[in-house]
């Protein structure tokens, strides 16, 4: 009899303690699982764009399309015009190639590109300061990004701003998100990577020069 | 239960008359709310601030309450650490009070910088060379730690203490709150001395720049001594006042008595640094900076602040208070103790708002500064607050350990 | 930046005023709104609370005619340097001083609008964003797009043109060029001075105009006594100017 | 706050400020700690003390023993 009510207050506890640790484990998995998977959109590019087949087939170069202009500023994302130099008619077979030409360039509409980089409107960034004076490669920020297949690309749905730089093949959780600083090329660009580069080469860390 | 907890039944005033006191404070109170409301929604064109008057009434209200918050801590440093036993009386309502004054505080600076939601980033990205980020990381550590002092007494109350967890936990809190009362003590001495260090280390600013040892600045210690002296005189204040409202003596009388004694003799000593800094300021850091002393007295902020701040809200109650007679008798008690504590807050408008209104540059003029009505709600929403919590803190817990002793 | 021996010059951006020159135009406070997108309050003759990176000042030396004489005080930021007032007290690290130019700079998507920079800095220099920053619809087009509109709540001030610093050094970059000319980088009021009162570039490089400018007897600084090393010097020929600069102490 | 921020910088200035503010924090949180902790431990043991008296006193049926005992004594 004694025993069984000693057992009594123990149970008690072991429940209360059970209780605890199993709200732990729900609330680990919806923070480094779910949660994740909540906040980012799986949105498609309005075109299907491949890049190995222009870089690694056709052999054109990053700056063939994204070229710099004679004051040093930098062209970005390829308007109608630049593609309309190649893509005037329906190269290939492609049902992209097709919808592309036939939806954009006839009737000369601008493609909505949902951006993997985008930067917020505070900041500042110089393409010819990076690639031209530092010669830093187009990879070492994008990742090999001509040479992947993204067919989706993940937006915050608060920010809008994309996670993956260009594959979505990644799983998607905190893991992958809190990530070692060392493997940027998965990262989403913040500013803890552009200082972590710019104190390690010694270039400045002043305000302005990343803020505008 | 165990009968060492079970307090006495108090007597109370009606539960009507008592939603009634507490509707009048709430009205003030939501009147404020809503000037905060327009603050944050409009954003701080609704008060009367500008380019000139960057800081306005509610530093001015947040520097004096955070001063006269100081009883809270220096009662807690000679009760818990130096054993001065008389005052059990009345730690319990210093402690109270203190957390009415920190919380007020920082509900107000939320209001008063431009992006409250941004307010983490001082802490985020600290820049720990500036004297307001000391203040802000010791005042929200120091309302932590008023909130742990303050814990024990709610859980004190007969409803929740018949609940063993929470019995235990207000007994050991209690236990080790010498080590919470160190920790309080230390984040205060800080945060009190940072506030005024804020002020003396604008070298730009004639007016309020004051040399000093190290980093710190000569009001960096001026504000600290006169934080702890203001503090118990508050503390008195309140007291004397939630006796007369009751209509019962909650302390004894030697205690208040003592107090202010302490309060005084502290004063006592902060008003001949105050003066020997003065002296030397304006004799010779503000004439090293090119500026003459009797230029900073202009308009409505004349000479005669000094002389209020120096003698009438200084010299006059320090003095009323040391003689022992005085101390005995209600009346000059309380003067004392109210001049004490508006000497302080008049030394908080003085470094605040009139450090500003003074021109450096020499094309600008002299400029005053009135505060909107909106302004005005929000430090008097402050007060209803603090009435409430106060209210309800005598009401429902057991503040005064003597009121039954003395009330039998 | 750093120069073809690789070692890192240390530049020291300054502008010298010659007020002596100055007509008071306003040109210069009026390309500043442009160039930085500075807003405009609904009631602009409230010089408490409008914004103003270049504020122009009307001194005159208090005789009566004919003795009367005035000058303008264009005012930009001092760009104090390494005594900067306004950069030991941000608690947020919001502001800064770059070592490497000299700038006094700003982030403003950092700052929490406590004002504190405000109340340390002498000039008058700051201002506090009181409203959200409102442009006629057609203006809106017309804004700068290097230089990133502030919100309400935060504080702003003049950078130099900062963006015009990095536009020269895109250029210079593009040519491989690791330096930048003296007139490559000049800051919008400077540019659009119509009598040239406002020169500017960088006081360490003795090759550059300001560096001899002041060094002239003319030369002279807003409250040296406070020690905030101004990096904006201003000239004058007049005694009482350079008294008032000063307070006349 | 932490290493990891832009701001941070491993000099004096950063040491003693952060070294104090963790210091102040780590006080305040294993004293809290500790309450809890021996808070628990003590209901914990006043359940166990009570169970046991309630055991001895009426081995045969201790949970009508303790409803008994509590009306009668209100």
């Amino acid at each position: 009899m004694k025993m069984r009510d000693i057992s009594e207050s123990q149970r008690q506890f072991a429940l209360l303690g059970g209780i605890f640790a199993a709200a732990l484990v729900v609330s680990l998995i919806m923070g480094w699982i779910l949660f994740p998977s909540l906040a980012y959109a799986r949105k498609a590019q309005p075109i299907n764009y491949n890049p190995p087949l222009h870089v690694e087939q056709i052999g054109i170069t990053c700056d063939t399309c994204h070229f710099f202009y004679e004051d040093g500023s930098w062209a970005g994302i390829p308007t109608l015009e630049t593609c309309v130099d190649c893509h005037s008619d329906i190269i290939g077979a492609s049902p992209e190639e097709e919808k592309f030409v036939n939806e954009y360039v006839k009737k000369n509409r601008e493609v909505k590109w949902a951006l993997y980089v985008k930067q917020p409107e505070c900041v500042s960034f110089s393409h010819s300061s990076h690639v031209r004076m530092a010669k830093i490669a187009c990879e070492t920020c994008h990742g090999p990004q001509g040479h992947s297949d993204p067919k989706d690309y993940l937006a915050n749905r608060i920010t809008n701003y994309s996670y993956v730089v260009y594959d979505p093949r990644v799983p998607l959780n905190a893991f992958t998100i809190i990530r070692d600083k060392g493997e940027t090329v998965w990262g989403t660009m913040r500013m803890d990577e552009c200082t972590a580069c710019h104190r390690s080469r010694g270039t400045s860390t002043a305000c302005f020069i990343c803020h505008k | 239960m165990t009968s060492e907890h079970t307090t006495p039944k108090l007597e109370r005033c009606s539960r009507q008359k008592f939603l009634v006191w507490l509707s009048v404070w709430g009205l003030l109170l939501a009147w404020g709310l809503y000037g905060a409301f327009l603050c944050l929604f409009k954003g701080l064109n609704q008060t009367g601030m500008n380019n000139y008057f960057v800081f306005g009434l509610w530093i001015t209200v947040d520097l004096a309450i955070i001063a006269l918050g100081a009883g809270a801590f220096f009662s807690g440093f000679l009760f818990y650490i130096l054993k001065v036993d008389h005052l059990k009386d009345l730690i319990g309502a210093a402690v109270v009070i203190g957390f009415i004054c920190y919380s007020g505080a920082i509900g107000m600076l939320t209001i008063d910088i431009g992006q409250p939601l941004r307010g983490y980033f001082s802490f985020w990205h600290a820049n720990v060379h500036s004297m307001l980020t000391e203040v802000i990381f010791c005042i929200t550590c120091y309302l932590f730690v008023l909130t742990i002092e303050f814990t024990p007494l709610i859980l004190e109350n007969k409803r929740l203490s018949e609940f063993p967890l929470f019995k235990y936990i207000g007994e050991n809190l209690h236990g080790i709150m010498a080590v919470f009362a160190l920790v309080g003590t230390f984040l205060s001495f800080f945060h009190q001395g940072s506030l005024g260090g804020m002020f003396g280390v604008l070298f730009a600013r004639p007016f309020a720049y004051r040399t000093g040892v190290a980093i710190w600045p000569w009001t960096f210690f001026l504000f600290i001594l006169s934080a702890i002296a203001s503090g118990p005189a508050l503390t008195t204040l309140v007291v004397w006042t939630t006796q007369k409202v009751t209509g019962k003596q909650l302390v004894r009388r030697s205690t208040l008595s003592k107090l202010a004694k302490l309060s005084a003799t502290l004063f006592f000593v902060y008003l001949i640094l105050k003066a020997a800094d003065t002296v030397y300021w304006a004799n010779v850091t503000a004439p090293q900076m090119g500026f003459a002393f009797t230029r900073f007295y202009q308009g409505p902020y004349g000479m005669e602040l000094l002389f209020l701040e120096l003698f009438v809200f200084g010299l006059l109650p320090a003095v009323l208070l040391l003689i022992p007679k005085a101390r005995e008798h209600d009346f000059s008690l309380v003067i004392g103790c109210l001049f004490i504590c508006m000497g302080i807050v008049l030394n908080r408008f003085v470094m605040t708002v009139q450090t500003l209104s003074i021109p450096v540059l020499p094309f600008e003029k002299f400029v005053a500064y009135a505060p909107t009505w909106q302004e005005w709600a929000v430090a008097a929403a402050v007060l209803g607050y603090g009435v409430i919590v106060y209210s309800l803190s005598y009401r429902y817990l057991h503040l005064f350990p003597r009121e039954h002793e003395l009330n039998a | 930046m750093k120069t073809e021996s690789g070692d890192q010059r240390i530049a020291r951006y300054g502008m010298t005023i010659d007020v002596d020159k100055c007509t008071g135009c306003g040109t210069c406070a009026v390309v500043c709104h442009m160039e930085n997108n500075v807003p405009f309050t609904v009631d602009e003759s409230d010089k408490s609370r409008n914004m103003a990176w270049m504020r122009i000042y009307k001194v005159d030396n208090g005789l009566d005619y004919p003795h009367v004489r005035v000058v303008y005080f264009p005012r930009p930021c001092m760009q104090c340097d390494h005594h900067t007032p306004c950069v030991s007290v941000c608690p947020a690290s919001a502001t800064n001083y770059d070592g490497l130019t000299g700038i006094v700079d700003q982030i403003n998507t950092r700052c929490i609008g406590c004002r504190y920079c405000m109340a340390a800095c002498p000039y008058m220099v700051r201002c506090f964003n009181w409203w959200d920053p409102v442009w006629p619809k057609d203006m809106e087009k017309h804004l700068n797009p290097d230089v990133a509109p502030r919100m309400r709540g935060v504080v702003e001030k003049c950078t130099f043109c900062s963006h015009r610093y990095l536009k020269a050094k895109d250029k210079a970059h593009n040519e491989g060029r690791d330096y930048l000319r003296e007139d490559e980088y000049v800051p919008a009021c400077v540019e659009a001075c119509p009598v040239g009162a406002m020169r500017f570039g960088d006081l360490n490089n003795p090759e550059h105009a300001v560096a001899q400018l002041i060094q002239s007897p003319r030369a002279f600084r807003l409250l040296e006594n406070l020690h905030t090393e101004p990096k904006v010097y201003y000239l004058s020929s007049y005694e009482w100017v350079r008294k008032l600069a000063d307070n006349f102490a | 706050m932490l290493p990891t921020t832009f701001e941070f910088r491993w000099d004096a200035g950063h040491m003693i400020f952060f070294g104090v503010f963790y210091a102040v924090v780590i006080a305040i949180f294993t004293s809290l700690v500790y309450v809890a902790v021996k808070s628990i431990i003590d209901v914990y043991r006043d359940m166990t003390a009570r169970n046991e008296a309630n055991a001895s006193e009426h081995p045969e049926h201790p949970h009508e023993a303790t409803n008994e005992a509590v009306i009668a004594k209100s």
